[in-house]
């Protein structure tokens, strides 16, 4: 039986929509992924480093199982994978139906220059004269009207800026393979027929449009316009009213009577206005008042173009759409702009910073002064600009500011000169994430960078050294005022530019804030079923969010294209077979496109050089193979037998991903017998920049020896694969595991829930309700209840895994449960989900009063009305107990919001109440800042502290509360504060045995949390592959942030689980055990885990799904008994020889 | 170190008293086997035997000059899986090395044995050996001993310990469970046991031999002893540097190479069960040779020894021993032990190992560190 | 010294950084040397020690491996390796005569194409004042 | 000697609290980033700067904040209104405090009060302020005869560059005088 399988659309291929379309694409799906940018990956193509790793590393998200049917590529040079369908430079315009078959309307922008065709060759750049601010670079820096959208693209098609360009046709014409059609193709076939008696206005309104690209006839009479209607196809009419004989409006009656469709536009002079309005009532568009402006008259027309051309768009069913349209960046020049953006110019966003010191930046990766480039040795970043801004409409904080400009400081410190200052102005320094307090203190005390509290209200420059003036608020009354060589404003996160838009488009909300909304206890669902939020469109996310929450979206999509029955089920074709030629000897064909030949490379002496060779069976050649018929020429070719491997010579080898797959069908080829070899872009590479036709020759020829090479060594054996058991092991039944546990038997495959407790729930007993209001108890009661009701989960209470082996695909766990029997449990994959606790201490007073209490206990108190707010006074609240310094020097993320969330609810039990909270730094990232407003305006006071000089707690014996005494640094004074109640923020820890990490292999972090493959792009992950987390075994969270884990975590188990087997990629690692000696090298240096000593059989083992085929293990085997297909040691050896030639 | 204890020799002299310490192993059930070098016949070579007959331990012969092969090869053999048995191997300092540096290597374990290594006073090569005359070698021993123990390198008939030997650092033996030591010992009446290891304390508390100190003088013995040995070294390394010190003089050096591969079959540490340099990687195609003859006018055949040689060197340099197998197997006396222990001794000081110290070292080319050989890398910004 | 040398560079990038940022260096026109020859590996840790030797064997006058920062590897960690399989050839082969300055290893980034070609323009420059590999000419192998 | 910030310990007279309470409520959700101090012009005379004002306000130092001349010397600028991340109407919540110090008629403000109180005399007369009555006024409600001596130089200095008039000011119009009598009944029935 085939697999149900149904289509769905992602629309934004930054991030989160390249994961949720991966996602998606490898649990079998086919996905369009749309973008109205003309590239994916939206503002991580500009960024070179991310934190928190300083890294990129963003290839890590490609598919690790089945990863032949993905690109193997770094993911910013592009994407490519079997099931998705990438469109850029689309819109979606419509959005109709139902969850499970929704019809979606596409628009395309047009291509001035055609991708099939464009070879990258950069000529027309060369030439176009329009320069325009750079928008890769930030706007620093120059760009062409025709340019390549991100240099590292691929394949690197040129486009052209519409709105930049003067159609002077200058490309046009050195444009080696006739690619850009400026005057697009869309425009001469709308012809347009311009009816008046005046020679003049009919010449003049010709010329003007034929300037623009449009077909125009024209007539000098009503008659001899009807006799040309029914003669020539038009798609639009100009009709002048007065004219000698047959006058306008009855010619508009004739047309309208044989096209009804017809665009029909009158021409008046002011005398014949209200005929003309007559004739909007007989059906014409509109009316043109004469005399005319020629760019009314053309824009009228192009409108009209426009719009026929939108209701064109093509239509697309989906049975699902997931929203990943991503945020926009607040622009610091709008509004009152104190810091003087694009007043100096060295202040500068983040962004731009960014691309300053990037490589392929406007300054080539110094880090200089705009201005003057002189080089810069003070450096000042300001935080907060467009966040936490009530008069930039944004009562919110972006939440990566903080940690995105500690980055850039650190980078300034790598890039800059030894003497370099780096300062970051700040409020509050969010540092929520896991590994991000410990990142902020290296900032600090390794790197030198330095952070001072305060708000700068604007920057001046001094008139005599050039330099950017700082005055910000010191301690108490102070006032500093500093110089900077370089301001960076840490601009925050807007909805983006078109959420609006698309909001209406899919029949969604927005939020209070612009972002999109979302469901309680949800970051992707929507209130419309079937369409879902990924990344930052529903709020700001850093990388790692942004991974999460697309996963999450992605699962919910599955959900509904399995549930609505697959939707417009699409079938999957059937797997290729191929002729075994694992016994031949290799005979490679070699095909050379002709372009080759541009630029005097003659193919005849490559083919004598080649067929040197003796594994050359015959070199061919074909015409233009990027053309459709240079491809069935090719086609035609390859069906010519007699040999075994195929090497084509060509350019952009990235284009030929899909098609080398399909020539794999049609000619019974197994594809990794096939490869493509760049013969044109040795051009570009040339002596010092003096292109040389024979050394180019040469390298030609060089390259396509070592493909032969390559594809010689290539072992055409059988592909094995890994089978699969359909079932999951979900450990922890808090919310979060029975979420990954109901996620994934949604989909029909069976999950055992183990938990240790005696009921399910976790933390969700005792925490009642969110700082939004919403209902936590009934919400895991509902959870629980469908939990228990599901056929396809087993549920293990008082039940704890005590062993487990085995590898993805299939494990075998042993649980032991209370009063019985061990039972040993077979799966495919395991979800750990663990939790967490909250962090007891002995600090404050805790234990000697009992007017000191945990968060936890608060919680509790206050829905048991143990304490009655009305017959108290007084609240104290510390923060950060035992939390953001060793040994937990990481941030649990829901304290601070949970002591908003408490005193809202206090204030509105005794308004009069005081309450007084002392904090290091709030916390309250994203939306949470909107409570914290809240809290403030209902009247608790915030007092700062540092772990320095930390609040002191006073209890005396038989005193009903305790006294809390710190230093108020605005006030520069000790304060104290005589509290009946001190509430205390413990903390998160986390509850993950050793043992059961152990048991999986999967690795835990120096907190005790487990430990992801990697902290941004794969955030639910262990390294070892088939195992996975969720919730706060991850680290600390909320339960909308659990839930969205545990639902990313079920999507990436549903990776594996939705295959019954998994085959082995086409660069894999195996072991030719008649050479191996055992010495288990290979086992210590794979990353992966892949490899194991099979003790009974004396055999190396690899699990060739977990194998990603990096070969580490092939250059530690000293006699190359393990190999690395596709790699192997004597086709290396001969590539290098040939190289040399 | 734990414990030593002197043991006092029998009427028999040195080897008699060696004799009947491994017997009484055997006889009180200590070892199942003891694996030591022996003479085969009275007039034969030496070669290690594996013993498990009490009464067949009389023809051993530890100190005697001839070193056939490094018996790490050997041990690796008998350990490698479980043997069923405990089994006594007495080792040279060398062969303790190499056989550390194996198991490392997953080649063999310890956990069934016991090392006995001995002090070791060097070797003559396999040939020089062999000219000893047939019945002149059991007494030879003896002889050549007390020679060595006086501070000779040279012997009667021009013979002398090989390079290898003279060249040797570690003359005792580490890490073994049981040694004996006969450097600054008086071999007439004693020699030294020593227990490394709770294995080795066990076989002296069982033997009943009571914890005795060495004497004062084996220290400065050893050490004097050692620096000899270095200075000699060094010499030798200057020396085979200035031979090979371009391709072209390391071409000439290694130009006797016909690709036998001895080498590697003597070599302790080349653990592999067939040389990458056999497999289908060098499987040259005809066209090949033709084109690389093309490439500089002409080729040396055999093929691919240069490159066999720093291959090797790649492979197991960091692992080398420098106990001088090499040279005694290459049919065409290319000096290949000052080769390798050269480099060796460069590639083990640049990661700050060395072969056979210890087992918890890890193999450097195994492991990493995040923050480590900075000069490695070209960095720029 | 021989003004008509140009050296062979053979450089062993990996396919997701170094190769990425090689690519854009072709594609951004920036102008580096003809002198190298690319050799794509799926990482540096896969390049095993007798390809170096190999090459300068066979006559190349320098190596370059070059693959992803120190912790952007995709395959984690394989960078770290190569150092050290770089370390033990930079111990091994300048014993030999091959001047350490013919072995490279640098860690480029995708986006770094100036970088890749301000590095092969600097080692072209670097390795013409050393003049050719000695191994070039002698008939070993 | 520490001083207690919650009210249960507090002496503030109940009245001064009342009084500032709606100030207050203006300034809850100050986040105490500074910009207000940053951004006044006047900042370096003022003993306290904009921010620590706001802070004892939110901190129940009522007594504090009229010790402190900061409010006196706002010049209504705008600035940090202009620019408060919150949007807080900073500037009224000075003029607030200026009106309760004058209600108050605390001593220390007394020379401020019969400033403004002067000022706006001379305003309510001819619509416009008539400098040399304005410093008459001011100076004979000061009743010391120090004051217009220390003023001489400043004086002297503005009519050179013909900032004061010398002009002896004309009957007034008194057209301002319904407004400011409608203000004073507003300000009397809250």
């Amino acid at each position: 039986m085939k697999p149900k399988i149904g289509r769905a659309l992602v629309v934004g291929g930054g991030i989160s929509g390249i994961r949720a379309a991966l996602d998606l694409a490898e649990t079998g799906y086919p996905v369009t992924l749309v973008d109205k940018a003309p590239h994916l990956g939206g503002i991580l193509s500009q960024l070179d480093n991310q934190f928190p790793t300083n890294h990129c590393g963003m290839c890590k998200m490609l598919p690790l199982v089945e990863r032949d049917a993905g690109s193997q590529y770094c993911l910013r040079k592009g994407l490519f994978h079997e099931n998705i369908d990438i469109r850029t430079s689309t819109e979606v315009v419509g959005i109709e139906g139902e969850a499970g078959s929704f019809t979606v309307r596409l628009k395309k922008q047009p291509d001035f220059v055609n991708p099939e065709t464009c070879i990258g060759c950069g000529e027309c750049t060369n030439v176009c004269p329009v320069e325009v601010a750079d928008d890769f670079n930030a706007g620093l820096g120059k760009r062409k009207a025709v340019y390549l959208p991100v240099p590292h693209m691929m394949p690197n098609t040129y486009v052209i800026d519409p709105a930049a360009c003067t159609r002077c046709g200058e490309c046009v014409g050195v444009c080696p393979t006739g690619a850009i059609g400026l005057f697009r193709q869309g425009r001469q076939d709308f012809s347009v027929l311009v009816v008046d008696d005046e020679y003049t206005v009919r010449d003049s309104i010709k010329e003007w449009l034929e300037e623009e690209g449009f077909s125009v006839e024209t007539a000098a009479s009503g008659e001899e316009a009807l006799e040309l209607l029914t003669r020539q196809t038009f798609k639009m009419v100009l009709l002048d009213i007065k004219m000698p004989g047959m006058d306008g409006v009855e010619v508009l009656k004739k047309t309208k009577e044989i096209f009804p469709e017809m665009a029909v536009v009158m021409m008046t002079a002011y005398a014949t206005v209200e005929t003309a309005v007559e004739a909007m009532k007989t059906g014409a568009m509109e009316y043109l008042m004469k005399p005319f402006d020629p760019e009314d008259l053309v824009s009228k027309v192009i409108a009209v173009y426009e719009t026929q051309e939108a209701s064109k768009g093509e239509q697309i069913s989906a049975g699902t759409v997931i929203f990943c349209g991503g945020t926009s960046c607040y622009d610091p020049s709008v509004g009152k702009n104190t810091f003087g953006y694009k007043q100096y110019p060295d202040v500068v966003t983040g962004l731009e910073f960014e691309r300053l010191i990037s490589g392929t930046g406007p300054g080539s990766g110094g880090l200089v002064r705009p201005s003057d480039g002189k080089p810069v040795e003070k450096i000042a970043w300001i935080q907060c600009v467009g966040s936490r801004d009530l008069q930039s409409g944004s009562d919110y904080c972006s939440g990566i500011c903080c940690m995105f400009a500690i980055k850039e400081a650190m980078l300034a410190k790598e890039h800059g000169p030894d003497n370099l200052e780096a300062t970051i102005f700040y409020m509050d320094m969010r540092t929520p994430g896991k590994t991000f307090q410990r990142f902020r203190d290296r900032a600090e005390t390794e790197y030198g960078v330095r952070f001072t509290r305060g708000r700068v209200h604007t920057v001046y420059q001094d008139d005599k050294t050039g330099k950017l003036l700082l005055s910000y608020p010191g301690d108490g009354s102070k006032r500093i005022e500093s110089a900077f060589d370089m301001v960076v404003l840490s601009t925050g996160q807007k909805p983006a530019s078109g959420a609006e838009r698309l909001a209406e488009v899919g029949d969604c909300e927005l939020n209070q804030w612009g972002f999109a909304a979302t469901e309680p206890f949800s970051s992707a669902e929507t209130k419309k079923a079937g369409i879902f939020l990924g990344g930052s469109f529903s709020g700001p996310r850093d990388i790692a969010e942004s991974v999460i929450s697309a996963g999450s979206a992605s699962l919910l999509a599955s959900v509904t294209l399995h549930a609505t029955g697959g939707g417009m089920a699409e079938v999957v074709g059937d797997t290729p077979e191929y002729i075994d030629v694992s016994h031949q000897t290799p005979k490679v064909r070699v095909l050379l496109c002709e372009c080759g030949s541009y630029g005097n490379v003659d193919l005849e002496i490559i083919a004598v050089s080649l067929k040197s060779d003796p594994a050359v069976e015959d070199v061919l050649t074909v015409p233009g193979v990027c053309t459709a018929e240079g491809w069935d020429a090719l086609v035609k070719t390859a069906k010519r037998k007699g040999y075994n491997r195929l090497l084509l010579g060509a350019c952009m080898p990235y284009a030929y991903t899909r098609r080398i797959k399909d020539l794999g069908a049609e000619v019974m080829l197994d594809p990794s017998l096939m490869d493509v070899v760049d013969i044109r872009t040795p051009w570009i590479i040339s002596t010092d920049g003096i292109p040389n036709a024979s050394a180019t020759q040469q390298a030609i020829i060089r390259n396509l020896k070592s493909g032969v090479s390559r594809l010689i060594g290539i072992d055409p054996l059988p592909k094995s694969s890994v089978p699969v058991i359909r079932g999951a092991l979900v450990v922890g039944g808090g919310v979060a595991g029975m979420t990954a546990a109901l996620s994934i038997a949604n989909h029909g495959y069976d999950v055992a829930l183990v938990e240790k407790e005696t009921g399910l729930g976790g933390n969700l007993d005792w925490l009642k309700n969110t700082i939004e209001g919403w209902d936590a108890a009934a919400f895991s009661e509902n959870l629980q209840q469908r939990v228990e009701q599901h056929p396809k989960i087993g549920r293990h209470l008082n039940s704890t895994v005590i062993s487990s082996f085995g590898e993805v695909g299939c494990f075998y766990t042993t649980i032991e449960t209370r009063e019985a029997a061990p039972v040993t449990l077979q799966h495919g994959v395991v979800i750990i989900a663990t939790g967490g606790g909250e962090a007891g201490t002995e600090a404050y007073g805790y234990g000697k009063s009992p007017a000191v209490v945990t968060q936890k206990e608060l919680e509790q108190k206050t829905f048991s009305k143990e304490i009655d707010y009305k017959t108290i006074d007084t609240v104290a609240m510390i923060q950060c107990v035992g939390s953001r310094e060793e040994p937990r020097n990481y941030c649990s993320r829901v304290c601070c919001a949970s002591t908003l969330k408490h005193i809202l609810h206090m204030k509105k039990e005794n308004p009069d109440l005081s309450i007084y909270v002392f904090y290091r730094d709030m916390m309250t990232y994203g939306f949470t800042e909107t409570w914290f407003t809240e809290a403030r305006r209902a009247g608790a006071v915030f007092i700062p502290y540092t772990v320095d000089a930390r609040p002191e707690v006073m209890v005396e014996d038989g005193a009903s509360g305790v006294s809390v005494t710190a230093y108020e640094p605005l006030l520069e004074a000790r304060v104290q504060v005589n509290a009946d109640l001190l509430v205390l923020a413990t903390g998160i820890v986390p509850t993950l045995p050793v043992s059961l990490a152990n048991a999986f292999g999967a690795g835990i972090d120096d907190d005790g949390f487990f430990m992801e493959a990697e902290p941004k792009w794969r955030p639910l992950d262990s390294l070892k592959e088939g195992v996975f987390a969720c919730g706060i075994a991850l680290g600390p969270r909320s339960i909308t942030e659990s839930v969205a884990t545990a639902q990313a975590a079920a999507q990436r188990a549903l990776r594996i689980l939705s295959k019954t087997a998994l085959s082995r990629a086409s660069v894999t690692a195996r072991v030719r055990h008649s050479l191996c000696s055992l010495c288990e090298r290979c086992i210590d240096v794979c990353p992966y885990g892949a490899r194991s000593v099979d003790i009974d059989m004396q055999r190396v083992l690899v699990n060739a799904t977990m194998c990603q085929g990096c070969g580490n293990c092939a250059s530690e085997c000293p006699n190359s008994a393990s190999v690395v297909d596709g790699f192997f040691d004597g086709r290396m050896l001969d590539m290098i020889d040939m190289v040399l030639d | 170190m734990a414990k030593t204890a002197l043991y006092n020799l029998t009427d028999g002299g040195l080897q008699a008293s060696l004799a009947s310490l491994f017997r009484s192993m055997l006889e009180q059930g200590l070892v199942s086997a003891v694996m030591a070098p022996m003479r085969l016949s009275p007039g034969g070579g030496v070669m290690q035997t594996l013993v498990t007959d009490p009464a067949q331990m009389d023809m051993i012969d530890l100190f005697a000059p001839s070193f056939p092969l490094n018996a790490a090869r050997l041990v690796s053999r008998l350990s490698k899986k479980p043997t069923g048995g405990t089994v006594a191997v007495v080792l040279r300092p060398c062969e303790i090395r190499a056989h550390v540096e194996l198991v490392k290597l997953k080649q063999g374990s310890i956990d069934d044995l016991i090392v006995v290594g001995i002090d070791c006073p060097g070797a003559f090569n396999n040939a020089d050996y062999g000219k000893i005359a047939a019945d002149e070698r059991a007494g030879f021993t003896d002889t050549f001993l007390s020679a060595v123990l006086s501070g000779e390198t040279s012997f009667e008939n021009g013979l002398q310990l090989s390079t290898a030997c003279r060249a040797c650092v570690h003359p005792v033996p580490h890490g073994a469970d049981v040694s004996i030591g006969i450097f600054g010992i008086d071999i007439d009446k004693q020699f030294l046991l020593g227990a490394e290891t709770e294995k080795g304390e066990g076989i002296l508390d069982a033997l009943g031999l009571s914890v005795t100190e060495a004497p004062d003088k084996r220290d400065a013995v050893i050490e004097s002893l050692i620096a000899t040995r270095e200075t000699f070294r060094n010499e030798m390394f200057e020396a085979t540097h200035e031979k090979t010190d371009t391709p072209e003089k390391l071409a000439n050096y290694l130009s006797g190479c016909i690709n036998c591969y001895n080498c590697r079959v003597a070599c302790p540490v080349c653990y592999c069960r067939e040389c990458v340099f056999v497999t289908d990687v060098f499987d040259h195609d005809p066209y090949q040779y033709l084109r690389w003859a093309r490439r500089k006018g002409k080729i040396r055949m055999p093929t691919d020894t240069v490159f066999y040689h720093i291959t090797r060197m790649a492979h197991i340099s960091t692992a080398c021993v420098a106990c001088g197998q090499c040279s005694n197997a290459c049919p065409n006396d290319i000096s290949l032990m000052e080769l390798f222990s050269m480099t060796a001794h460069a590639t083990q000081a640049a990661f700050d190992y060395e072969a056979g110290r210890s087992l918890t070292d890890d193999p450097p080319l195994s492991v990493f560190k995040e923050n480590e050989l900075a000069d490695v890398v070209e960095v720029k910004h | 010294m021989d003004e008509g040398f140009e050296p062979t560079i053979i450089a062993f990038v990996c396919n997701w950084c170094t190769y990425t940022a090689a690519d854009l260096a072709g594609t951004s026109r920036l102008s580096y040397p003809s002198n190298v020859r690319l050799i794509r590996v799926m990482c540096t840790g896969m390049v095993d020690p007798k390809y170096i030797i190999k090459a300068f064997l066979e006559g190349t006058d320098a190596v370059l491996v070059s693959g992803c920062h120190p912790g952007d590897c995709h395959y984690i960690n394989g960078n770290y390796k190569a150092r050290r399989r770089m370390k033990l050839l930079k111990t091994i082969l300048p014993q030999y005569g091959f001047d350490e300055k013919r072995i490279k290893l640098t860690w480029i980034g995708a986006s770094d194409g100036i970088q890749f070609a301000q590095t092969i323009r600097d080692m072209v420059v670097e390795i013409k004042a050393l003049g050719p590999n000695e191994a070039k000419q002698a008939a070993v192998v | 000697m520490i001083p207690a910030i919650d009210r249960r310990s507090g002496e503030t007279p109940l009245t001064l609290t009342q009084k500032l309470a709606p100030v207050r409520k203006t300034i809850l959700a100050c986040i105490q980033c500074g910009t207000c101090s940053g951004s006044c012009p006047n900042a370096a005379a003022m003993d306290a700067t904009p921010r620590h004002l706001w802070r004892l306000l939110l901190t129940h130092n009522e007594e504090e904040i009229f010790k402190s001349r900061t409010f006196s010397l706002c010049s209504n600028c705008y600035s940090c209104t202009l620019r408060c991340p919150r949007g807080l109407p900073l500037t009224d919540a000075m003029s607030l405090l200026k009106q309760i110090a004058a209600s108050e008629n605390l001593v220390q403000y007394k020379q401020s009060v019969r400033f403004y109180k002067s000022f706006m005399e001379s305003v309510r007369r001819h619509g416009r302020v008539r400098e040399m009555e304005f410093m008459t006024l001011y100076f004979i409600s000061m009743r010391s005869p120090v004051i217009p001596l220390k003023f001489t130089p400043l004086g002297m200095r503005l009519m050179a560059k013909r900032k004061v008039s010398m002009e002896i000011p004309s009957k007034g119009t008194q057209k301002l005088d319904a407004l400011f009598r409608k203000a004073k009944e507003v300000e009397e029935q809250s």
